[in-house]
Parts: structure tokens; C-alpha cells; sequence
């Protein structure tokens, strides 16, 4: 497999394989399952500037072939992520790109700011924190508050900025123009769709009540945005939501992404991310085409 | 231990019997699983059209010369488990969690149907050693939904797995806990169960100072700490994720 | 079952169950399978003001585990609409709903006009169809395009209107008060999901590239729509999207709805609403319960 | 015709036979089948977990003393279809559509494995009235894709169906289909067959001002006239929805 080259150039920073964690869903400890250095790169759980707990439970349900959840982003702020979480990801063979969100857009940039020294390969911002500037809604919703948030990240750092976009966003392809004007190097698309699962009384399943939907159902969705930002712009994209097969991966990039983020399916096997990039070596082998080839290739 | 390999594949099935909605399970047994140990755990899921995508958590009984665990059917997930014959597939992935930390040597196992699996494997292991165990075992209401089965019917066949492999084994309903626990005077209790029966153990426990170990439950995603899933709220106001245990100290969990 | 009532009101109007068809996935066709006058109404596929053909195919596609459709509302316009198609709905027992949409808001409140005196026992606006006016952009995408729309439509009629929503729009609470606000008696929430599915060679299977996601796969992202706009307005909801079961429309009341529509399953089983009817009678007589009693019951 | 009752419900099967990729299945026949003619379907979906949403439109065979149909395996659909074994159901919604309109005595079929179920209807139901009918069947290179069996294996096993209800069976190549048609001369003609079959067949025809009607194949899902999914294009301009055909003259469609 090691024969085919899969590499892939995602604003500035180079994968050795264009198959990455969607945050949240992956840690260290898949060491312990694979190889790390295999991953294009290594993506922790989305850290937040101060500590904080999350939703209570439960934070998880299965609804409609995904999942939908409400985990909060619990995190243990700057300080013990830099100390604690971060070391177990270093020289594993892969970049470290760390994601980031804050729900006020000076706290972001000095989250972004302090986490720039720490030799990491990109920053990711997760755009679909509450933004509390603007009544709660995620920066990612709306294309001058998603601006806000990556310039002020922009000056902050030298780092690639990878924006994470919400498939929530009425006008998609207006907050990536957003992100991409104010400096953001590359583009997640998405994060989790805004979704509600009811128990057989007509109780929420999750304490949060609402929850975000992943995997399978969003994929179709997921693979429209991602094929009219695209066709839109030209910027990196990373497809995310519901890639789960080889299949998936070949319509993210035949779509516009250059590489595609896992996370539903890595909970479901954990092994998933080694699969894919296997299968992909295997595909560009048989059919004598490199993995550039493959992206926009019907259009 | 936490470094150790994680094995994350298809396994086939060597032998699958139910009975009285509780099956019990045997699999090929891959190198990882070599030294696991009780309180440790696997997520299994059925290979087959239309089941949950996540694996459900089950305890490790044993690892050689099979892969052995033992479930009771409770929804979606173990249902489709439960169908599952020998000759075909089960996804697994394992051994998962830390194993009882050292016990007394007379330590005394409280556990009820639900918890029946992590509890067992203790019971086994120490049986294996020549050191059988006393045991309470809280039993459910005769009327207690049991799936398809009666509770009682189901807590007699449970009942039977630990009468095989235990010194005294006193089963008891609910109200009669303290009565049983006072019977046998623990020094040290290692005990998995329903909240409700958790939540009076652990008031026991406390008035009399004695030790303990309680091994939890919750609906879990990754199983190894990634996902933030599987969280249980302790006393302290803290949470941990289950899966990073499955056991803590019996005086720290809320029990609800 | 004739023993429970099962009626509703949806925006001044009184259904008998209340279940009706998704439009543009049942006809009066659906009489020589069930007696028609089952249903809470009849809502044939949506009209248009002039003759159209359509996409071209092909035109639909299956796609996790739900539907992707792309007919582009072929119609035979108006005149023809009237003439020929709508007779084939009279005298069935149950009222006509007409779906009408338009490109240009003065061409939708003429449709309107028209068909108001046709008996009809509500009118639901369709604000899915791209809006000329407006760049091409549904109406539903915006609230103030949706406001002049559903202004002008209510000017031209007294039949109670049922507007129609998207759940592509960044803000569903927003244009669910515009439409409202500008006269709406009830909603449906909602129509399909803006999606894309390519087939192995990274070719849309569609013939129009992009189309609509309906089906399992939307139902908790309508679901929490619906319970969105229910938080926020007093205004009868009919929900729409992957009810297929009983426990779908369960969650659809619960969430806030008081009626469902049904489309992909109407496809999938075409008796699937009769027999939801049934389940419904039943579980109210097992549950010692009103159908009234179901909405948002556990809020 | 057009407002008789449809049934939408589950059917037992009675029989299942795969050979060469192709399925025979039986069903109860409910009543509302009675007096289905050639060129009607049906759709049919399997019940079972992970199978498509909707069903597969199927030409009716014989409806009497059972529902019977035959599927060449495709995709999806008919491979899950393939596996439904007898006991089990198979949702199933029809009658639906129109028979071929009146056809002369002796008219000619053309078709091939790709459209035979109507046209073996139409076979099956004159040799039943004593008044078999030539057919001429197209067949594929060897090495086109047909599944898992051979083009060649799979063809030969539906000219025996025919074979076995035809009076004159002329197998040909597609280059050989005018030299066929040649040899025998047909005054009318009942087809279906693949477009670039259909596109020389209506140029033939056309040639010769020699009459005929086509069934038309394409995906469904409400199966009449609802939905308007279906559609094909005609030279007309317009488009027609095959549901509420499936048989069109043979000059009305644009065969790409
Ligand atoms: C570390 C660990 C070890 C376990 N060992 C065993 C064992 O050896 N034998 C055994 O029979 N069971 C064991 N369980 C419990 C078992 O995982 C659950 O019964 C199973 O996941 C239920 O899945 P389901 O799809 O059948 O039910 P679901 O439909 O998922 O759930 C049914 C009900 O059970 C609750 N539930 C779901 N998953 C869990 C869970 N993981 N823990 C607690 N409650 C849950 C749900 O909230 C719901 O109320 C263990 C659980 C853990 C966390
Ligand atoms: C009125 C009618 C009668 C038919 N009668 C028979 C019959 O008696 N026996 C038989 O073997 N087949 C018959 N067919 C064709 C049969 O419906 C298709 O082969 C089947 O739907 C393919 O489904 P699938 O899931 O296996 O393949 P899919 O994966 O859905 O499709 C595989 C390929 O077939 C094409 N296709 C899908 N559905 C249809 C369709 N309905 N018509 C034409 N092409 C399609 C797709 O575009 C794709 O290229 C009939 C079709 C119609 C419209
Ligand atoms: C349990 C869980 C936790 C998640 N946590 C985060 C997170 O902390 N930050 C983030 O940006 N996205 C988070 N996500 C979203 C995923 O990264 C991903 O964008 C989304 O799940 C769609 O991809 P998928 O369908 O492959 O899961 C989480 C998703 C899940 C299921
Ligand atoms: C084949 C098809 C055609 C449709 N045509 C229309 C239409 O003409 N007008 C309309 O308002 N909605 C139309 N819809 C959307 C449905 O009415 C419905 O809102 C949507 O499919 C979600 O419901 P469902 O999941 O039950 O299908 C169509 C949907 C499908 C699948
Ligand atoms: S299951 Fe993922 S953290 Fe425990
Ligand atoms: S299949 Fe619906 S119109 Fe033909």
C-alpha cells in the first residue's frame, strides 16, 4: 500500500494520507488500536479557553441510521490541555492539528495565540460554539460573525487556520466566502446537523434536549455544501459527515473536498480511518490514477 | 496495562445458547484479549442489516480457550445479538476498561441481573483460583419487566451462574439487603447492581466504614475515552467517563 | 377505530385524522388502494401557474436509507389544473388541499386568486420554488421573502393558507413568524433537505445534479424545527418529513405539530397513512387519551 | 380498467427458483390480481432489513392459481429480492398499469433479457389460447456484464422460457436483428428490449410502416402516475410517465 503516494496539501500543511479524526471522536488512545502515524493527521477534542463540564447525560442517542449528541464540549481548558493532552499526541508520526472554539471572539484569538507556540501542524476553529456575542448562535450560521472569528485568529496566529463550517448556515457558500476572506486556509464541511430525538413518551433522549445529528443521514447534505462551495471558491476542502466507506470518500472528493474527516464511524470501528486509507491506496493502484485525480473528476 | 493493544475486528462465533433472556456467548479469542481480566469489558456489535451501529458493552468472563461473555437481552442492541448464530461474525472490540483493582482476600460480591456479567467474572476468576467468594444477589419483583421473559424466571437462571461458582450466595429482594449484608458482616464489598440497590449498598457501606468497589454502567460511544459519552456523576461534582473505569471507589459515585 | 376522534384543526380547517399526503407523492390514483375519504385531506402535487415539464431524468434516487428527488414540479398550469385534475379529487369525503407555488410573488397571488373559488378547503403554499425575484433563492430561505409572499397570497384569498417551510433556511423561527405575520393560518414543517448523490464514477445520479433529501434521514432535523417554532409561536404545525410509523408521529405531535404529512412512505407503501390512521385511533383508545392530548405532551 | 381496485399488502411466497441469475417466484394471489393481462406489473420489495425503500416494478406473469413473476438480478433491489426464500412475504403493490392494446394474430415479439417478463407474459398468455407466436430475441455479446453468471449462460436460460411457449424463436445478435425481422415479415410488432435494441427495431419499423407497440422500462416508485418519476421522452416533445403505460407505440419514444 505504502507505494502509492496519497498526499495531499490542505492550506499549507501536507497529509501524508487526506484521511483525518473529526474532533471529538477520536483520542491518543486509538494508538493503542493503530498505528497514529498513519492518520493524516491527529485531531484531539475540541478545546475551550476556560474549563468547563458539558451537558449532563445522556449525551448520546442513535436516531435514523446517525447518531445525535449533545456532549457539550466539556473541556479542561488552555492550561491542563497544553500540559496534560497535548504531549500524548506528539511524535506519533502525524501532524497535530488542535481545534479550538471559544464563545466570545477575543477569547478565540487567545486561545488561537497561545496555542500557536505549541509545534502543531494547523489550528482548527470550531465555528459551532454558542456564539454569546450574537444571542447564542453559532459563528458558523452567519458569514459576518464567522469573518469576526477567523480575522481575529487570523492576526493571531501564523499557524493554517482551518475553518469548520455548520450545515445549519442557510447560506453556506456565504460563510465560506466569510471564513476564506478573513484568512481561513482551508474548510471543514461540516459539523453536526441541529437535530431532536424523543423517547416513546415524548421525552427528549438527551438532557441538552436538542443534540447535533452525525453520520449516515447527514452525508447527502454534507456532499451538497461541499460541492457548491467548490464550485464557488477555491480553497482546500475537508468533506466531513457520514463518510464511513471508500464510496464516501470518492464522492467527498469528487464533490471538491481534498480530503475527507471521520467521526460517527470511527465510534462505531475504530479502525475505520486505516480502512479507508487502505482501500483508497488500493483504488488509485487499480485504477492508475493519483489521489488529486479524484477530486472534482465528473465535473 | 492502559497501553496495552486494543483488538478492533470480526470474531467468529463458537457458540451462542440463550435461556431465559440471557445468552451466553463464545468467540474466537485474538492475542489481545491474552491477560484480560475481570472488570474489563468488550463493545460487541451483530454484523447484520438494520442493527445500532455502536457496539454494546459487555464483560470479559474469560479469554481462553474462548473469548466468553455473557448478556441479558434488554434492547435493540443485544436483541440483534442475540440472533446472532455460531459460524457468523460478531464485531468486537477489546479488551476495553482496567480490571478490579486487589481485593481482600474474603471480599464480598453484591450484584443483581444487570450488573450480572462484570460481577461473574470476578466470581470465575477467583473460583478458578481455588478462593470462592460469598455473594449477595438482589432479586427484581416477579412483576419486573424482564423483556421477554419474567424477572423471576430470569434472576433464577442468573442465580444458577453464580450458585456454580461461589461459597454462600444468599438472593435476596431489595428490602432484605441490609439483613443479608449484616448476615455475612463484609470487610470489603465489590458490588455492581441497579442504582436503587447501589444507592442503599453505598449508605451501608458508609455508616460502617467498610471499603468497596463499584463497578458501573453507562450507554457508551468510543469506549476508550475519546468520545465523552459515557459519563457518571460522582459526589464530588466531578464526572468520569465510565469506560476509563469501569470501577471506582464505592463511596464516589452518585447513585441516583 | 370510527369511535376515537382523531379530528384536528389545522388553520381553520377541520381535518378528520390528522394525517395528509406529503404533496407531489399522491394523487386521486391512491382511491383504487384506499377509500380516499379516510384521509384529513387531499393534497395533489403542486400546481404552477403556467404549463412546465419538469427535470429531466432521471429524477430520483435512493440515499441513506431516505429519498433523493429532483422533478423540478412538472405542471400542466393552471387552466388544464383546474379543468382536468382537480375534478378527479371532488366528492371523495375528505377536503381538497391545493399545493400552488410560483416563481414571481405577483404570479403566486394570481394562482391563488384563481383557485379560490374552487372549493378548496385550504391552500398550501409551496415556498420551496426558486424565487426569480430574489436570485433564484426559494422563498423560504428568507423571512421577508417569505412575508411578501404569504402577504400577497392572503390578500388575493379567504381560504385558510398553509405555508409551507424549508429546512434549508439558517433561521426556521424567523420565516415561520414572517409567514405568520403576514397571514398564515398554519405551517408544514417541512419540506426536503437540499442534497447531492453521486453514483461510482463521481457523477450526480440525478439529472438536475442536486435535489431534495427526504425520508428517515431528515426527520430529527424537521423534528427539532418543529419544536423550534413551537417554543416560539401559537400557530398549528403540520409536521412533514420521514413519518413513516406510529412512534414518528408520536414525536411529530409531541414536538408540537398537530397533524403530519407523509411522502417518501406514501411512495414506499402506498396505505401507509391508513394504517397510521389505525394505529393512531388505536393507541388513543389503549392510552385513554385525545389526539389533542398528544401535543407536546411531555413539555 | 383504470379504477380497479390495487392491493398494497404483504404476500406469502410459495416459490422461489434461481437459475442463471434469473429468479421464478410464486405468490398468494389476492383477488384484486384476478384479470391481470400482459404489460401489467407489479412492484415488489422485500421485507427484510437494509432492502431499498421502494419496491422494483416486475411484469406480471400469470396471476392464477398463483401470483407469478420472474426478475433477472440487477442491483439492490432484485439482489435482495433474490434472497427472500418460500414462508417468508414480499411486499407487493398492483395490479398496476395497462395491457398491450389489441394485437394481431400474429404478432411478432422482440425482446430481450433485459425486458423479457413482459414479453414472456404476452408469450405465455397466447400459447395458453392455442395461438403461439414467433419472437425473435436479441442476445448479448458474451462478455457483457449479467451479475454474476455469464450474458451467454444467462440469455440462453430465457430463450428456454420462451423457447418452451413460442412457435418460431429466432436468436440473434444485435447486427443480426434486420436479417431476422427480414426472414419472417411481420405485419405488427410487441417489444421491449434495451434502447439501442428499441432504436433500430422503430427505425426498422418505421422503414417499413410496419405497426407495433413498445413496454417501456424505467425506475419507479409510486407506480401511477403520482409521483412523476418515471418519465420517458418522446419525439413529440413530450414525456410520458411509463407507470401509466407501460406500453406506448413503438414510433412515440426517443430510444437514446
Ligand atoms: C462496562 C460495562 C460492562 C457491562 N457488562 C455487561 C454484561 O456483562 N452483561 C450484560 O448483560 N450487560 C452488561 N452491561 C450492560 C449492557 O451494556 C447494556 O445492557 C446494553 O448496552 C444495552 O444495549 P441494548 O441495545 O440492548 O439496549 P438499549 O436499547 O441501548 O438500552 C436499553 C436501556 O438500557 C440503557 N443502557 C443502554 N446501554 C447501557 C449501558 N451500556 N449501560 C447501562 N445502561 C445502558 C438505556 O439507557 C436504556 O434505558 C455492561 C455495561 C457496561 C458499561
Ligand atoms: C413496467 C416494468 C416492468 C418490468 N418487468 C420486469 C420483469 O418482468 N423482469 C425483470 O427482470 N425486470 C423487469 N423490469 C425491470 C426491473 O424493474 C429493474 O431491473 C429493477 O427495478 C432493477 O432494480 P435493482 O434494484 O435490482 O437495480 P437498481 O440498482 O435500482 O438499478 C440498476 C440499473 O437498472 C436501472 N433501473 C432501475 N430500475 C429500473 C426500472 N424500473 N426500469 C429500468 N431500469 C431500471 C438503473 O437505472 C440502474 O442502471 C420492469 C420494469 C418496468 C418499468
Ligand atoms: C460524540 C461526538 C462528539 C463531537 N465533538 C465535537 C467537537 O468537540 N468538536 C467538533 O468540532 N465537532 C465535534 N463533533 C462533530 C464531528 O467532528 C463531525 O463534524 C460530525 O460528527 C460529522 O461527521 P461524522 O458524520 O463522520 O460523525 C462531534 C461528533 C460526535 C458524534
Ligand atoms: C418524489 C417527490 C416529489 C415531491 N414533490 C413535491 C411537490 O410537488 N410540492 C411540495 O411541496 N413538496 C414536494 N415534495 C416534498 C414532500 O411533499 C415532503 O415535504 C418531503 O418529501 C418530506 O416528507 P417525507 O419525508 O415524508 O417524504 C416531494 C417529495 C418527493 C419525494
Ligand atoms: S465511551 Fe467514549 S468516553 Fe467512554
Ligand atoms: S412511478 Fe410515480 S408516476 Fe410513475
Amino acid at each position: 500500500m505504502s507505494a502509492v503516494d496519497l498526499s495531499v496539501d490542505i492550506g499549507g500543511l501536507r497529509l501524508k494520507a487526506p484521511v483525518v479524526p473529526a474532533s471529538g471522536t477520536f483520542s491518543y488512545a486509538h494508538g493503542r488500536i493503530f498505528p497514529l502515524g498513519r492518520l493524516g493527521a491527529l485531531v484531539p477534542k475540541t478545546v475551550m479557553p476556560e474549563p468547563r463540564p458539558g451537558h449532563p447525560a445522556p449525551r448520546l442517542t442513535e436516531e435514523a441510521g446517525g447518531l445525535v449528541n449533545a456532549i457539550g464540549i466539556p473541556s479542561v481548558g488552555t492550561d491542563a490541555f497544553i500540559a496534560d493532552v497535548l504531549p500524548r499526541y506528539r511524535d506519533q508520526g502525524a501532524p497535530i492539528v488542535v481545534s479550538a472554539s471559544a464563545d466570545r471572539v477575543d477569547a478565540f484569538a487567545a486561545l488561537v495565540a497561545r496555542l500557536s507556540g505549541e509545534g502543531l501542524g494547523a489550528i482548527e476553529l470550531n465555528l459551532s460554539c454558542p456564539n454569546l456575542e450574537a444571542g447564542g448562535r453559532a459563528f458558523a450560521l452567519d458569514p459576518d460573525e464567522t469573518h469576526r472569528a477567523v480575522a481575529a485568529c487570523r492576526a493571531a496566529t501564523g499557524l493554517p487556520l482551518w475553518c469548520k463550517l455548520s450545515p445549519n448556515a442557510g447560506a453556506p457558500v456565504e460563510v465560506a466566502k466569510a471564513a476564506v476572506a478573513a484568512g481561513g486556509d482551508a474548510l471543514i464541511v461540516s459539523n453536526t446537523m441541529l437535530a431532536l430525538a424523543l423517547d416513546a413518551e415524548g421525552r427528549p433522549r438527551l438532557a441538552n434536549r436538542t443534540g447535533g445529528l452525525s453520520g449516515a443521514p447527514v452525508k447527502p447534505v454534507n456532499l451538497r455544501i461541499v460541492d457548491e462551495i467548490a464550485s464557488a471558491l477555491d480553497v482546500p476542502i475537508i468533506g466531513c459527515g457520514g463518510v464511513a466507506s471508500l464510496k464516501d470518500v470518492l464522492d467527498y472528493f469528487a464533490a471538491g473536498a481534498s480530503a475527507v474527516a471521520v467521526g460517527t464511524a470511527t465510534l462505531s470501528r475504530p479502525s475505520t480511518m486505516i480502512h479507508l486509507i487502505d482501500a483508497l491506496a488500493d483504488y488509485c493502484l487499480t485504477h492508475g490514477v493519483g489521489v488529486r485525480d479524484l477530486i472534482r473528476r465528473a465535473s | 496495562m492502559s497501553e496495552a493493544p486494543i483488538f478492533d475486528g470480526d470474531l467468529k462465533v463458537l457458540g451462542a445458547e440463550e435461556e431465559a433472556g440471557v445468552v451466553m456467548m463464545t468467540l474466537e479469542s485474538p492475542p489481545q484479549f491474552a491477560g484480560a481480566r475481570p472488570g474489563q469489558f468488550l463493545l460487541a456489535s451483530a454484523n447484520r442489516p438494520g442493527a445500532p451501529l455502536l457496539g454494546r458493552p459487555l464483560s470479559i468472563l474469560s479469554v481462553e480457550p474462548e473469548l466468553r461473555f455473557g448478556f441479558g437481552i434488554v434492547g435493540a442492541g443485544t436483541r440483534v445479538l442475540a440472533e446472532v448464530a455460531a459460524g457468523e461474525t460478531v464485531h468486537v472490540v477489546g479488551p476495553l476498561g482496567h480490571p478490579f483493582p486487589d481485593l481482600a482476600d474474603d471480599v464480598l460480591i453484591v450484584t443483581d441481573t444487570s450488573h450480572f456479567g462484570t460481577l461473574l467474572a470476578l466470581a470465575e476468576e477467583r473460583d478458578i483460583a481455588g478462593q470462592r467468594l460469598n455473594a449477595v444477589f438482589v432479586t427484581r419483583p416477579d412483576d419486573a419487566p424482564a423483556g421477554a421473559v419474567g424477572a423471576a424466571e430470569q434472576d433464577s437462571f442468573v442465580l444458577s451462574l453464580f450458585a456454580g461458582v461461589c461459597n454462600d450466595l444468599i438472593a435476596t429482594p431489595l428490602d432484605g439487603l441490609e439483613a443479608a449484608l449484616d448476615e455475612i458482616g463484609p470487610a470489603m464489598i465489590a458490588a455492581g447492581a441497579s442504582d436503587t440497590v447501589m444507592a442503599r449498598l453505598q449508605a451501608y457501606a458508609e455508616a460502617r466504614s467498610i471499603p468497596g468497589h463499584a463497578a458501573l454502567q453507562a450507554p457508551m460511544a468510543c469506549g476508550i475515552g475519546a468520545c465523552l459519552v459515557c459519563i457518571r456523576r460522582l459526589r464530588s461534582g466531578e464526572v468520569i467517563n465510565v469506560c476509563e473505569g469501569p470501577v471506582a471507589p464505592l463511596d464516589a459515585p452518585v447513585f441516583a
